[in-house]
């Protein structure tokens, strides 16, 4: 295990419910919560696994969603008489929405900014960016990740004593099958060996992302992820 | 009088008098290095809103179907190469440093946007994760500026947006912005 | 292949290749920094020198008359505001930092733009004066840069004029100079 740097996720445990409520089409007023808990759980292992540095709201997103669940099992009889018990999930419910309001007014400053981004003054003045460092959600990525560790095999058919590949090392590799790639590259197919290989390589591919050295793109949900390298690799 | 290049730059000159004000408008903001406000204009030119506005429109027409338009952005007048030709025109550009923003940094984006002035604790509730990074980025790149302190415990500062950002996004301003959406709730 | 983001700034896209060229050239030399000579701008929208020309010559019939103009200057094409419009258009502008040049400076200059390579000696030979300083400023000012040593004693550097030079003068290139006078004692 020769991977330390943690890498940070600007996106947050909100980020991850939207995600796994738009992923299985679920309705925002009617969360199935046990089965979120449990979701939402699986991806913060696998994030603590990866070693990203899983900041502490993730932490009291899982204590908020537990304590939920519990309450959602209390027996209806102590509702108050006349009154109408208050749902569990309300506030969090509240808080997706509003939240969802600004990630879509978000959307919208991204399209402008891409049109914009095609625009440059008269007389030399103009500059032109590299696309976004990371073009889909972190959470899209570990989803697709996930399938390629279900494939990836046990640490027990590898031969021990080999040691794995560093990080640093790892994003080299990443950076020549990109170049070598050419235009694009399928996700999956930049993985391959055991477990702990797939996981360096994932942090390898997160670490160009941010840098922008590459970005992803899927263009609609459940279908292809691609890598495409920037301009600074072409 | 009759000096060509004036240099004192006064407007009443006779020589510049015969000088039709369209060119002179299409001169001024093809060299302006900012969107010119309207105002800014007419006191360059000498010309009355109303005349300019006739003279713009003017020039929106004829660089119609052209490689170049006449845009109104950040609350001013300027000239841009039109989207359909930028990846011709990238190629004589230098590169940007800044990368486009990530989703965080325009998901904080837009809550200071359609919030401000906002503190980092109130952009913090809604998007349920720490934001000193994000917001750090956003000011680095002068898409956001602090403006004086909130008038509570611990005096933290309130967020907005710049002129900058009005630039970067192609706004005229900020009632430009489209609405934020209604929380379904709410239909 | 369909990423709306592409940016990979290919020529031969599909939808491109329905944009009219003459757009293409004109958001190209709107935008750029410097002339562009006619092989580079050729490069980049991908057309003949020949095809070129014309929609140059287009270009230039448009903005006929107009407060901008297509000119030729240092070997390369370049939009600019035309002379008539300059004592509006430098309102908007940054002040130059650099000053407009002595005229000691313009004298040394003039030396060394028609009789280059040359060195300190020989301009000091004509000027009767120290020209240390004013080579130091035109070197500063990137107007003339050393362009290896004479083969004489003390092997002293020889000066040339630079491609800013051309800019900053608007000349076309070196033939572009006016013939140097006569001098009076042939008259």
């Amino acid at each position: 295990m020769d991977y330390r740097v943690k890498l940070p996720i600007y996106e947050g445990p909100l980020d991850l419910l939207l995600f796994l409520l738009q992923r299985d089409e679920l309705d925002i007023y009617d969360i199935p919560i046990a089965r979120i808990t449990e979701q939402y759980l699986a991806y913060l292992d696998l994030m603590q696994e990866l070693n990203l540095a899983v900041a502490g709201e993730f932490f009291v997103m899982a204590a908020t969603l537990m304590e939920i669940k519990s309450a959602m099992l209390l027996p209806r009889a102590e509702v108050p008489a006349g009154g109408e018990m208050e749902d569990p999930r309300a506030a969090l419910v509240a808080q997706l929405l509003e939240y969802q309001r600004y990630k879509a007014a978000a959307g919208g400053l991204a399209s402008r900014e891409q049109e914009q981004s095609l625009k440059f003054p008269a007389g030399g003045d103009g500059r032109f960016s590299q696309e976004a460092p990371l073009g889909e959600s972190l959470f899209v990525l570990i989803e697709a990740l996930q399938d390629v560790l279900a494939r990836a095999p046990e640490e027990r058919d590898v031969v021990p004593g080999l040691r794995g590949p560093t990080l640093e090392e790892q994003i080299d590799a990443v950076r020549e099958r990109l170049k070598a790639a050419g235009g694009r590259l399928r996700f999956e197919d930049l993985f391959e060996g055991s477990r702990i290989v797939v996981i360096v390589t994932f942090l390898a591919l997160l670490e160009l992302l941010r840098t922008g050295e590459c970005r992803v793109r899927q263009d609609r949900t459940f279908e292809e992820i691609w890598i495409y390298p920037t301009l600074a690799l072409v | 009088m009759d000096l060509p290049n004036a240099g004192a730059g006064v407007n009443g000159d006779d020589a510049e008098r015969d000088l039709p004000l369209k060119n002179a408008v299409e001169a001024v903001l093809f060299v302006s290095p900012d969107p010119l406000p309207l105002k800014k204009l007419g006191r360059i030119v000498g010309a009355s809103p109303d005349e300019l506005k006739a003279v713009i429109a003017e020039l929106r027409a004829e660089y119609e179907g052209r490689g170049v338009e006449l845009a109104f952005v950040a609350g001013g007048y300027r000239f841009f190469s039109r989207p359909e030709y930028a990846s011709w025109a990238k190629q004589v550009l230098p590169v940007e440093k800044a990368p486009r923003l990530s989703r965080a940094a325009l998901e904080t984006l837009a809550i200071v946007a359609y919030r401000q002035p906002v503190t980092r604790v109130q952009i913090e509730e809604i998007r349920g994760v720490n934001s000193d990074a994000v917001l750090k980025t956003l000011t680095d790149r002068k898409l956001v500026v602090t403006d004086g302190r909130e008038d509570v415990p611990g005096r933290p500062f309130r967020y907005r947006t710049t002129k900058q950002f009005l630039h970067y996004f192609g706004l005229t301003g900020l009632n430009d912005l489209p609405p934020l959406e209604v929380s379904s709730e709410e239909e």
